[in-house]
């Protein structure tokens, strides 16, 4: 498993490092806490839990890079920078969402952050990280593309079809697999039989690492490499990145009955969060500090996404084409 | 009818059905994604739901969990179906079908064509459709109208929890491939008195759902339910509505929807799936061709809007078709604004 | 028009918009199977063919192959309009839409509407289609009536090679997906004089390719070549036929046929898709709905059966309607036969 | 690469090995021949050059044993038992064609003999293989199933899903990509980048073996270890074969200008027919008397073809349901 020392990384890189899981799992949590008080419409899938791989890949990106993502996409459009008063707006549906209410949960994007959107089709964000990776290639642009998939959709054909499809046309990507154990509530022990994802990127030509999803600076280092290898003409990567959830597959919906005993308190115990505070060295001040920040903003987002208003009426319409 | 009082929901009758079938045909095999066996992590661990759900304990050698692997499930199931299987495959929103589109518009649908008749594919996709859920886009289709367009399939779109046990029995016991449409809020939305013993609907015919010599309204799936709204209110303003439920939409009864516009001269059709191409205006474009003669105003189509399906709920709600509507397009064939809509 | 008598077949003029596109803007991208750009084993032999014949050598960076990895390119064309590029991707038989239907469906037609407008999906998917080349089932499909029903998609289907460079111009310069669809029959079979210069035929509009005032005949694609030989046999009955090409099936100049049928009171539509669901259906329904009262006639629709389409050349050239199908559903709509032939 | 000497296989076996690739050839060599004097409607994809794959896999199977093919399905069929007079009738679209002329080239079965069928979709024989085997296991039978795909379509997701349902189903089916160095222009070099498919099965969590699919037996020897597998209940396997094709990708269409200089020529010099009569030490008289029943076989079916009426017109309505 690739690792670094946070030494690499200054002081103020591991702070918003740190911001960036942070308001990742406040998210997260209170949009649990909403969607429990029967406040939320949707299918939200939720991220807790994963903040290191969301936080240590686009950490490695830049302004321009792109990301496209999966189902349970919050945690990757707050680590590319998206605006989480928007984003709470779209959970909501409302009007001033980041897609103006109209995508939801499932398919919350911003193009002028680089996030190509969630996906609520499994694996349909790696071929559209291969479409930007492609159009960074033809434009003679450095920018890198990065496609997130899930354990579970990484068995999808077009996943496959896109590992392919990269090597051969050695696009700038780098495709991140998140093992989180389940797909819905279906074990990797049955749907890959226990094996690594990564052996099949090998397989189609392309370096291949594995590394601990809850250690964000491992998670850091091998993007880091991914990345550098896509901006300099290297051609596509692949990292798998393995970290449990701590919420059910959906809210509202999962029992979780089929989780081991304990499974949720030992994913607890090794808190990506926890992790890092103590990695990266962060005192209780720089965590407190930025903890009441996050905390406040995401009290802001959702006082101000209950109150926003419907979409009109006329956008039911409207979007469909650019000219008709 | 053993039990006139027992009360099914619409997703406990097609549980029913399915225990039925596979318990009296080994050949029945049942598959999907995730928890439609319940295998979990080891097999035994497990979070079976909705209509399969307990099926895995009684039947744990016929049905099986899928990885997200939709073409080669669904082709797979083609290829049992022709070696001697009646599969059910789940592929739980029916918006997946992209996913595996070839399996079914160039295997499951051909093969006994392109093979000159020497095979059958006895298979059923079961799937869910419409809006409702606030599911966004790509979780709230209707598409039957795609299947319909492809010869070699049948199309089943049952209405309520009698129809649909029935039509999901006599779909797999049917001898050809069978896209079997499962509407979201029906499953606990709608409940009723259903049979306790094994019982079959015949593929391919509607019903009349409510008489009325006034107008026909032909209505798909959930609609049936707005549809009847619509009837009884207009009852009250003196129209006598005759509420036709097609069923199953390939193949299509027209004969029950000529007789009743033979009767009442008008119709309208209600189909939740987008509005070209769909099924409502091959409805309305088949009775303008066969019973032109008969009708006495045009013909009018309640569909859902050139659009996809919108996330926020106040714009989905504003997307289906409901009695208001249904209401206002039988208006419209009404003698006194005929005129005033043509435009 | 530069050259009055230059003579273009379909295919070349399919070509000439390619490479005058690719000239004018760098965000012009093609790919798609083997030999779109004929990079063989080792990127200098090769084999390209069809409408893209010759482009790698001027364009070398902008023509890829692909794979047979059609989800991953047909994908990778919405990420690619989405940040940049005006790609066009070629599926070579519409057939094969079976393996990338996901990112048709669900990607490229929705992109737009999921986010709320704030993104835009300028590509042009390429495919041949219907029947003629004895190719079986899986290889001579219309299936545009499945991309019609899908709202965000654009829908072109040219019947001729001035039409056909001036809508692929259009296509690669419009900023919605686009699939368009190119009859193989017509790539050698249909040549005429093709302006030299770039110029584009505006998506949407449809075309009265002959006039006439007993009848509207409004056919698909190479259905306008029978559609035009009907009219010529009908003229010496005395019928005057109006036909219509409306080369773009979505969205569709209801208009134009509208003003037909107002003159001709009567509609013939003549579609070599299935007959369910279809393009045939869908405009017969939407005139029988909205032109009700122009209409002295039932609307008849000729189309290829409920059938997959057959290898064999005997039954294959029995699917499609032509010049003599089409004269007895004319005939059937003219006064003296309307009655006896609405049963 | 996997081998075994002829002497496993009594001489019975190892003259009808060479039948049925003798019956092969010369069926293609005179399809090739009636289509260059345009009598020949259709796509037809000829298998020349390969058939010791079709004739090396299918000698391991039984009666009640599947095959799915491909565009290229002639040698499959062949090698599968069926017959080369209802072959050629369904090339000519006449009535007795194996599928009574509704098919053509590219759909030819027959379900009697357990040949599911050519394919015209790219991969598509590998997930109906997983149904036949599906059959098989839940019905209790030990029938095996083989699916045959090409180098191009082994990049198709519908294969890589293939190998996954067949792993984690333990599916008694057997993957055979046929490795021609070809996807129609496209050389492997280039849409593979030269990697072999078999790693791609390992990852999926599978035994692959390559093998060179002009040697009869060593095809014979890694199909026969497979097909046992899977009919003892060991689950999936894949074998990789290469082996060039003679003629051009598709009749009447390919001028095979993408191939080096004298890369036919070479091919035909390891004939697999030639190998295989010196492999087998089949004696010239053996050889002939094969030679000559099959030519007349090929010329019988031929005429009949010809002579055979086309279907009645009402077969164009037939067949689209069992009941409707
Ligand atoms: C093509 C497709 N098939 C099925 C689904 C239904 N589905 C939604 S999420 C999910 C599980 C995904 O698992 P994984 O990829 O591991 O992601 P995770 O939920 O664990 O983040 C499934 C099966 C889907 N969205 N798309
Ligand atoms: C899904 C799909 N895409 C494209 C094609 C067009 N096509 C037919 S054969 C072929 C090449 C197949 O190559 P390979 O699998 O190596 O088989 P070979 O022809 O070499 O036997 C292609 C691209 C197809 N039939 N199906
Ligand atoms: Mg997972
Ligand atoms: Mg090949």
């Amino acid at each position: 498993m690739a690792t670094e020392s946070a030494g690499t990384l200054g002081r103020e890189e591991l702070i918003e490092a740190y911001r960036v899981m942070r308001t990742i799992r406040a998210f997260e949590e209170r949009v649990h806490a909403e969607f429990g008080s029967g406040e939320l419409p949707g299918a939200v899938h939720l991220y807790a839990g994963q903040e290191a791989v969301a936080a240590g890949v686009c950490g490695a990106l830049v302004e321009g890079d792109y990301i496209a993502s999966t189902h349970r996409g919050h945690g990757h459009a707050i680590a590319k920078g998206c605006d989480i008063g928007a984003m709470m707006r779209e959970l909501y549906g409302k009007a001033g969402g980041s897609c103006n209410g109209k995508g939801g949960s499932m398919h919350i994007a911003d193009f002028e952050r680089g996030m190509l959107g969630a996906n609520g089709v499994a694996a349909g964000g790696a071929p559209l990280a291969c479409g930007s990776a492609l159009t960074a290639k033809i434009l003679g642009k450095r920018h890198v593309s990065v496609a997130f998939v899930g354990d579970g959709a990484a068995n999808q054909g077009s996943f496959a079809e896109s590992l392919n499809l990269a090597t051969v046309w050695q696009l700038p990507v780098v495709f991140v697999v998140e093992d989180n154990g389940y797909a819905q509530a279906t074990g990797t022990r049955y749907h890959l039989r226990g094996l690594d994802v990564a052996r099949r990127a090998e397989a189609f030509g392309m370096p291949a690492a594995i590394v601990d999803g809850t250690d964000y600076l491992a998670v850091r280092a091998a993007a880091d490499a991914a990345v550098e290898r896509a901006r300099s003409g290297g051609g596509p990567s692949f990292i798998e990145c393995k970290a449990g959830r701590f919420f059910g597959h959906m809210e509202g919906f999962d029992q979780q009955g089929y989780r081991g005993e304990g499974e949720v308190d030992r994913l607890r115990a090794e808190d990506c969060l926890v992790r890092f505070t103590a990695a990266a060295g962060l005192s209780t001040e720089d965590v407190n500090g930025v903890d009441v920040t996050v905390e406040a903003a995401v009290e802001v987002a959702v006082a101000e996404a209950k109150a926003a208003p419907a979409p009109e009426a006329a956008e039911l319409l409207t979007d469909v084409y650019v000219s008709y | 009818m053993t039990q006139p009082q027992r009360v099914l929901s619409y997703l406990d009758a097609l549980n029913e059905a399915l225990a039925q079938e596979l318990a009296a045909d080994p050949s029945v095999v049942v598959f999907g994604e995730d928890a439609v066996g319940g295998h979990g992590c080891d097999g035994t661990m497990g979070h079976a739901w909705g209509p399969t759900r307990g099926l895995h304990n009684q039947f744990p050698d016929r049905i099986l969990d899928a990885p997200i692997t939709e073409s080669a499930f669904v082709g797979a199931a083609v290829g049992a179906a022709a070696t001697g299987l009646r599969p059910v495959a789940d592929l739980l929103f029916v918006d997946f079908a992209g996913v595996c589109f070839d399996q079914i518009l160039n295997q499951a649908a051909k093969l006994r064509y392109m093979v000159g008749g020497k095979a059958a594919v006895p298979m059923v996709l079961r799937c869910m459709w419409g809006t409702g859920m606030r599911r966004g886009a790509q979780h709230s289709q209707a598409l039957y109208s795609l299947f319909t367009h492809i010869p070699g399939l049948k199309v089943v779109a049952p209405s309520n929890p009698v129809d649909a046990k029935g039509l999901l029995a006599a779909s797999i016991q049917d001898d050809d491939p069978v896209i079997f449409f499962e509407h979201k809020l029906l499953y606990f939305g709608s409940r009723a008195v259903v049979p306790e013993e094994r019982y079959t609907i015949p593929l391919g015919q509607a019903k009349v759902v409510r008489e009325g010599d006034d107008v026909t309204i032909v209505a798909i799936g959930r609609m049936v339910n707005e549809a009847l709204a619509a009837a009884e209110r207009l009852e009250a303003e003196g129209v006598r509505a005759e509420v036709v439920d097609p069923r199953t939409l390939s193949p299509f009864d027209f004969d029950t929807v000529y007789a009743s516009v033979e009767k009442t001269s008008r119709l309208v059709v209600v189909d939740e799936s987008n509005p070209r191409c769909s099924v409502a205006t091959d409805i309305a474009g088949t009775v303008a061709e066969n019973r032109f003669s008969s009708l006495s105003a045009a013909v009018r189509t309640v569909t859902g809007p050139h659009a996809p399906v919108p996330f926020s709920p106040a714009l989905e709600d504003a997307f289906p078709p409901n009695a208001d509507k249904i209401v206002d397009a039988v208006r419209s064939t009404l003698p006194s604004s005929v005129t005033s809509k043509a435009s």
